[in-house]
């Protein structure tokens, strides 16, 4: 992969040219809290953040997204906005590999052309971190991304090394040809430097190996009615969750006509509609068996699907869930480890 | 298609719902021209009492004697009666005589013996009463929701309901979390989403105005509130206000 | 730098989601809230070239209601128009029924995996029904009465409370007499006493025919407790879980595999179902 | 020979309510202003209840008057608990109340009271003839709402007022954009009051009427004001606010779950009129200007002139609420968190100026901030004695005219008090529990 150097004081400049390439929006501070929204001015960037509270999922899949307009003739698609260009500058390596993963789940067999089309539109501009104590992407193999990111930012100090992943990155990178240069053997060490340090700095760890396995046979475990006690169902960890994708779908008629728009909206499986069919029988009644799909969907059924765990490591869902309910301890306590890191 | 006979009207509340109707101001004049409204004592003088209705919005708790016959009339002429609001869907403020006990000292206690001889009975929601055959939640309703609802009913079909609670709508707008980030005593996740999380999307603790959501965890809530040292003074008065009964059955 | 020209007008690509619109042709009132639909696309071309395999479904739409799953119930081999049995149970079917004929729906599909029919073919076949259930195998059902030669024996056991929740009736008492098939029709009970077949719950019609495990698919749908009685005497009977098929229902809101809802264990019963193996619903949680 | 003048159910108006004048010959014997509200108890159920969730409950009262409420409540918590609000907040709290106070006025004197003048039974009959007129008046009342929902969180039951301050501040953004809706606004408010001048003139009853409102601030505001003034035409007295028992004299009544006010066993009139009586020199130019127009008479003798006055209201808040917002465009808005608030045993009382009149709310509480004692007394409790008084003047004034004139008459006099028989009800009386 191209790799070049960019001067972190060139920095600015360089995201100012990259407006030419769509909507600029990075990570800002709300209230404390760090949200992925337009940018009003470079100094509101906050590439130190640790995660925003909804990940990129939104610019892909919006919480709230109009598909079709029906009247008496039939269903036309809605296609505003669908290609409204935008660069998300500073999404950190989970985030990538959880647009990586919804790319697979809406491709596939049938495309999404509502999603594939906000995709190609979104320019993702990665940068590395530094993991919290929430954060356990490495065990879930997602610390690093190969690809899903047009240029991905390596600290090195005064620098960045620029990877570049696609075609448009690079001609991101030509826009401002001058700012940057060729790597020496100096930053390479740097970087691995920095990369071998980062490795020190986790704190959460869980091993994933044979999970599935045990996933199965830990299905009658206590751990989930003592799960589905304390989950309160809100679904705070599907909203926040990098790869958690159900939604539902409702029309909705504007007052006076028979027209309207047909909607999906974010939903969850922990909620008790979820899985509730005609007849009012519902597969998951449980808040126990709820939370227990959620588990066992990300960290089993998807490795069926699509050969790996649909979790990130993020810890979003850790920080959100208002009981804490914590997922890597969850992992561990099905493993029977006692040894897990969990502050 | 004619346009459907519709009926607003008010047992004992605030008339908040009522006034959400009239707070439609840009959307007023077409709303009542899609309707036939027969009956609104709030805003008209003229008023048939009698006709057959094929939409009843009622606001208010079932308070009294009166309420409860005026209840019943409407609820005989009308083919599909809303309750509008957290009074009519839940009680509202006013069931917390509910749990409060004897209802002769209260009256006594607010308007001397000479409150014995009022018609005044314990608070009770529409469906205590009468059949209901949809509820809007709110205190007050969300105008989005009463439009929507209204819609969704002049094409027969019945309104989309969310049967997930304010922290769901809380996370998707990105706020901080009252509860966990500042440890206030917020009842997101014991409350019916609908209002788009009004109040933490200011900063400010939801007090569940809404009324509790379907599969509401409240024992496990209890159990938090504890944990994050709120006292049982703060957890039950705030856990009571708009909906006591049904924290109280669960 | 790269220039990317401004689209005018957005065209997406091929669309999963579309309705197309049909017409309703027909409106039968078979069974109170049992009524079957008679739909062809408005489109021509489409309404001729549609094909789908029994056991497939497709999402329906009624505008301002919204989308549900219903099986196809006509059989491929009469194409042209779409045959849905619908039961009248929540928001959609309602407006559905509201419909009259000549009025429009959406219909996008047709979906899931529907029964192996190529892998069937050549051997005997036995159709269980309750119910409802007979809704996705009466497609099944006449695409093996139409195409006769190429199955073994076909017998179908049929099963409802009453003599007048019995779906397709006319249809099917016709059958009871044919020569290449047996058609094997019960009721749980019958205060009418019109009732000319077997009375008695869906399991005992096995008593009346005789059936070949070994050279046998069978295909069950129906309510929970149909699954419960019949599976087990398909196992007494030798069936291997491999030669059971079950439909399944579940919540759907896409029918492609996005949406989530209808996931069983690491299984979308719209791709990797509705028919799933008694084999693939042991190993699935939470399947029936 | 004995007749009975019966209104069953007050129409257009909050709450529900009827008029009952028996008469003997051309005398009138009894009239009853019946109130039928259900009585829902707030007063003992907020009893126990933590000092944060008392004001949303409490507003709970009346969805109309629900910011002055709320605002009232909060306002006797803090004073309760000693504790400063910073001046911003007083500002914001000064533009809410401004806000309830338009959309208030709005609702009352184009879809209310309006239809009355003009011989329609609704606002919504009068719009087939006067489309443009409730319009204005919807225009109008949306502007108070956005004051309502930018400020307040919520058009009814403001969910932003919290003890010590605001949740959330409005954005310059926000604030620009009022500013426009407000300037338009005034436009529309010169429109109104042409409007209202328009209207045949309604005269049933003269009076000496005794008014009450609040002063002693600077400017003709709602929420700042240590005094109550009582003026009866001719003699003035002062009352101090915390003083606000020497004022009303509550009975209960046997037909109403009112309970009525009178002062020194006369009854008084609260409310726009009222305010402008007594402060109408602090009026701004336009409003100023507006009373000039509209010819309100001082002494205040025709109780009807209250739809007048609550015009001139509507110009006055505008105007004034364009200066409160020009000055946060001009100086910013501080990035300010409530005040803290710690509980305390103590008594705490405020005085404010709803829509409707006078409004007091009083509580006491033990020192973990638990609520042991509320007293609330409400605009239309106050007015309840007065609305009776006139009743009686109207049909004296002319005995003989036909029921369905004198039922005319009398609801037009119901109206003109703007009467919220919710509010009525909550008549909170002391309790000192022990
Ligand atoms: C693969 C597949 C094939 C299917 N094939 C068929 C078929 O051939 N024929 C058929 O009839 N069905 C079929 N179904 C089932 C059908 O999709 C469901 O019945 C579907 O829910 C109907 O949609 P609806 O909008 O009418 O009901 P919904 O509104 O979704 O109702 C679903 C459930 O909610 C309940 N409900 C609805 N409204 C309310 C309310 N206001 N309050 C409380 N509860 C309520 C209903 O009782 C029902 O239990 C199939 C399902 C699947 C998955
Ligand atoms: S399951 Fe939790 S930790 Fe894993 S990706 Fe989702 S939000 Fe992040
Ligand atoms: S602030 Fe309240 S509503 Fe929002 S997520 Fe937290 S607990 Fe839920
Ligand atoms: S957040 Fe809670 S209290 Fe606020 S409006 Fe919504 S339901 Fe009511």
């Amino acid at each position: 992969m191209k790799t070049l150097k960019l001067p972190k004081s060139k920095l600015d400049y360089f995201a100012s040219v990259l407006q030419a390439f769509g909507e600029l929006h990075a990570p800002v501070e709300r209230n404390g809290k760090y949200v992925f929204q337009r940018l009003e001015r470079w100094s509101d960037v906050r590439l130190d953040y640790d995660r925003t509270v909804i990940p990129p999922k939104k610019y892909v899949l919006p919480p709230r997204e109009e598909m079709f307009r029906f009247d008496s003739r039939g269903y036309t698609p809605v296609t505003d906005g669908l290609d409204h260009r935008i660069v998300l500058f500073g999404v950190h390596a989970c985030d990538i590999y959880g647009i990586n993963i919804m790319d697979e789940v809406f491709g596939g067999k049938y495309p999404d052309p509502f999603y594939e089309t906000r995709r190609r539109n979104l320019a993702v501009i990665g940068i590395d971190c530094t993991p919290d104590e929430h954060c356990f992407c490495r065990s879930m193999r997602a610390d690093f991304v190969d690809h899903g990111f047009d240029l991905f930012l390596h600290d090195i100090g005064d620098d960045y090394l620029v990877l570049i992943g696609t075609a448009l990155g690079d001609d991101m990178v030509l826009a401002t040809a001058p700012l940057f240069t060729e790597i020496t053997r100096e930053d390479v060490a740097e970087y691995k430097r920095r990369s071998a340090k980062k490795q020190e700095a986790f704190m959460l760890d869980v091993e994933i190996r044979d999970l599935p396995e045990i996933f199965e046979m830990e299905y009658g475990s206590d751990i989930w009615q003592e799960l589905g006690d304390r989950c309160l169902g809100c679904g705070a960890c599907s909203m926040v969750c990098p790869t958690c994708y159900c939604y539902d779908v409702t029309d909705e008629v504007e007052l006076g006509s028979a027209d309207g728009v047909r909607t999906r909206t974010w939903d969850s499986c922990l909620f008790h509609t979820h899985a509730l069919v005609a007849g009012g029988e519902n597969f998951r009644e449980s808040r126990a068996s709820r939370i227990k799909f959620r588990f066992y969907h990300k960290q089993r059924g998807f490795v069926a699907e699509y050969g790996r765990p649909s979790c990130v490591g993020c810890g979003r869902c850790i920080t959100a869930c208002p009981t804490y309910i914590h997922i890597a301890e969850v992992i561990s306590r099905l493993r029977g480890a006692s040894d897990v890191a969990i502050s | 298609m004619s346009k459907p006979t519709v009926g607003i009207f008010g047992l004992t509340g605030c008339a908040g719902d009522q006034l959400v109707v009239l707070n439609c101001e840009d959307r007023l004049l077409e709303l009542v021209s899609l309707l036939d409204i027969r009956d609104f004592l709030t805003a008209s003088s003229a008023n048939d009492e009698t006709c057959d209705l094929d939409i009843a919005l009622v606001e208010g708790a079932v308070l009294s004697d009166r309420d409860e016959a005026a209840l019943r009339r409407i609820r005989e002429r009308s083919k599909v009666l809303v309750a509008l609001g957290t009074c009519a869907v839940w009680g509202g403020v006013a069931a917390l005589d509910r749990l409060a006990g004897d209802r002769d000292r209260l009256l006594a206690e607010v308007y001397g013996e000479g409150g014995h001889g009022f018609d005044a009975r314990p608070a009770r929601a529409l469906h205590e009463v009468v059949d209901v055959d949809l509820n809007i939640t709110g205190c007050p309703v969300e105008k989005h929701e009463v439009v929507g609802a209204i819609a969704a009913l002049l094409n027969g079909n019945p309104p989309v309901t969310l049967e997930y609670p304010v922290c769901t709508e809380c996370r998707n707008a990105e706020n901080r979390c009252v509860l966990v980030d500042d440890r206030v005593m917020c009842l997101g996740a014991l409350t019916a989403a609908g209002c788009r999380a009004r109040c933490p999307s200011l900063g400010v603790a939801c007090i569940g105005c809404r009324g509790p959501v379907h599969d509401a965890n409240v024992a496990s809530a209890l159990d938090l509130y504890r944990e994050m040292g709120f006292s049982t003074d703060e957890v039950e008065s705030r856990m009571t206000l708009f909906a006591p009964l049904a924290v109280g059955q669960s | 730098m790269l220039q990317l020209a401004e689209p005018t007008t957005l065209a997406l690509p091929a669309n999963p989601y579309q309705p197309h619109m049909a017409r309703i042709v027909r409106i039968h009132a078979m069974v109170p809230d049992h009524y079957v639909f008679t739909l062809r696309f408005i489109d021509d071309e489409l309404a001729r070239s549609f094909r789908h395999r029994p056991g497939q479904f497709i999402m329906l739409s009624v505008p301002g209601a919204g989308e549900a799953p219903i099986s196809i119930s006509s059989s491929p081999t009469r194409p042209e128009v779409l045959e849905l049995c619908v039961r009248r149970t929540g928001r959609v079917t309602n407006a559905l029924y509201r419909l009259r004929t000549n009025d429009m729906v959406g219909v996008r599909g047709p979906y899931g995996n529907g029964y192996p029919v190529e892998t069937m073919e050549g051997q005997d076949l036995v159709m269980a029904a309750g119910g409802l259930g007979m809704a996705p195998l009466r497609s099944l059902l006449w695409y093996a009465l139409d195409r006769r030669d190429r199955f073994g024996a076909v017998t179908l056991m049929y099963g409802t409370k009453s003599p007048d929740m019995v779906l397709f009736r006319d249809e099917l008492q016709s059958l009871v007499n044919r020569s290449d098939m047996r058609c094997l029709l019960t009721v749980d009970a019958d205060p009418t006493g019109t009732w000319e077949n077997h009375i008695g719950v869906l399991p005992m019609l096995f008593d009346h025919a005789p059936i070949d495990a070994s050279r046998t698919y069978a295909a069950v749908c129906g309510p929970p407790v149909v699954y419960k009685y019949v599976l087990k005497r398909l196992l007494k009977l030798g069936f291997s879980k491999d030669r059971i098929l079950m439909s399944l229902e579940r919540r759907m809101k896409c029918g492609v595999g996005k949406c989530g809802h209808c996931s069983v264990g690491y299984r979308y019963t719209c791709l990797n179902g509705p028919i799933f193996t008694y084999w693939d619903a042991i190993n699935l949680p939470e399947m029936i | 020979m004995s007749r009975t003048i019966k209104v069953e159910h007050l129409a257009r108006v909050e709450g529900h309510g009827g008029i009952t004048v028996d008469m003997m010959g051309d005398t009138v014997d009894a009239v009853r202003f019946d109130i039928f509200e259900g009585a829902r108890l707030l007063e003992v159920l907020l009893k126990g209840k933590v000092y944060t969730d008392v004001a949303p409950t409490i507003s709970r009262i009346c969805s109309i008057c629900s910011a002055a409420h709320t605002v009232t409540s909060l306002m006797a918590t803090e004073d309760a608990f000693g504790v400063e609000v910073t001046p911003q907040t007083r500002d914001l709290r000064d533009l809410l109340f401004r806000g309830e106070n338009i959309e208030s006025h709005a609702l009352h004197v184009f879809l209310l009271a309006a239809p009355d003048y003009l011989g329609y039974p609704s606002a919504i009959a009068m719009a087939a003839d006067h489309v443009d007129r409730v319009g204005l008046g919807l225009r109008l009342k949306q502007l108070g709402n956005s004051i309502q929902e930018l400020i307040g969180g919520r058009e009814i039951h403001p969910v932003n007022c919290v003890p010590g301050g605001f949740g959330s501040l409005p954005t310059q953004a926000q604030l620009a954009d009022l500013h426009r809706a407000l300037q338009q606004g005034m436009a529309d408010a010169r429109a109104a009051v042409d409007f209202v001048a328009s209207l045949p003139a309604a005269d049933f009853c003269r009076d000496d009427i005794v008014l009450a409102a609040l002063a002693g601030s600077a400017e003709f505001g709602y929420h700042e004001g240590d005094t109550i003034v009582v003026d009866g035409g001719t003699d003035r007295s002062a009352i101090p606010a915390v003083d606000y028992r020497t004022l009303t004299n509550e009975r209960t009544m046997p037909h109403s779950h009112a309970k009525h006010s009178l002062v020194d066993g006369r009854p008084f009139m609260v409310g726009a009129l009222a305010r402008l009586a007594m402060r109408r020199e602090k009026l701004l130019p336009e409003a100023a200007a507006a009373l000039e127009r509209l010819g309100l008479e001082f002494p205040a003798r025709n109780p009807m002139d209250n739809n007048k006055a609550q015009a001139v209201e509507l110009v006055h808040d505008i105007e004034f609420a364009l200066n409160i917002v020009q000055r946060f465009l001009d100086d910013g808005v501080r990035p300010e968190r409530p005040v803290r608030v710690q509980p305390r045993a103590g008594t705490g009382t405020a005085v404010t100026e709803a829509p409707r009149g006078l409004l007091v709310h009083s509580y006491t509480y033990d020192h973990a901030g638990l609520i042991t004692a509320a007293d609330v007394i409400t605009p239309t409790a106050m007015n309840a004695a007065s609305i009776e008084r006139h009743f009686r003047m109207a049909v004296e004034q002319s005995p003989a005219k036909d029921d369905e004139t004198l039922k005319r008459k009398l609801e037009m006099i119901a109206r003109a008090y703007d009467p919220c028989i919710s509010c009525s009800v909550h008549l909170i009386r002391r309790r000192d529990v022990g």
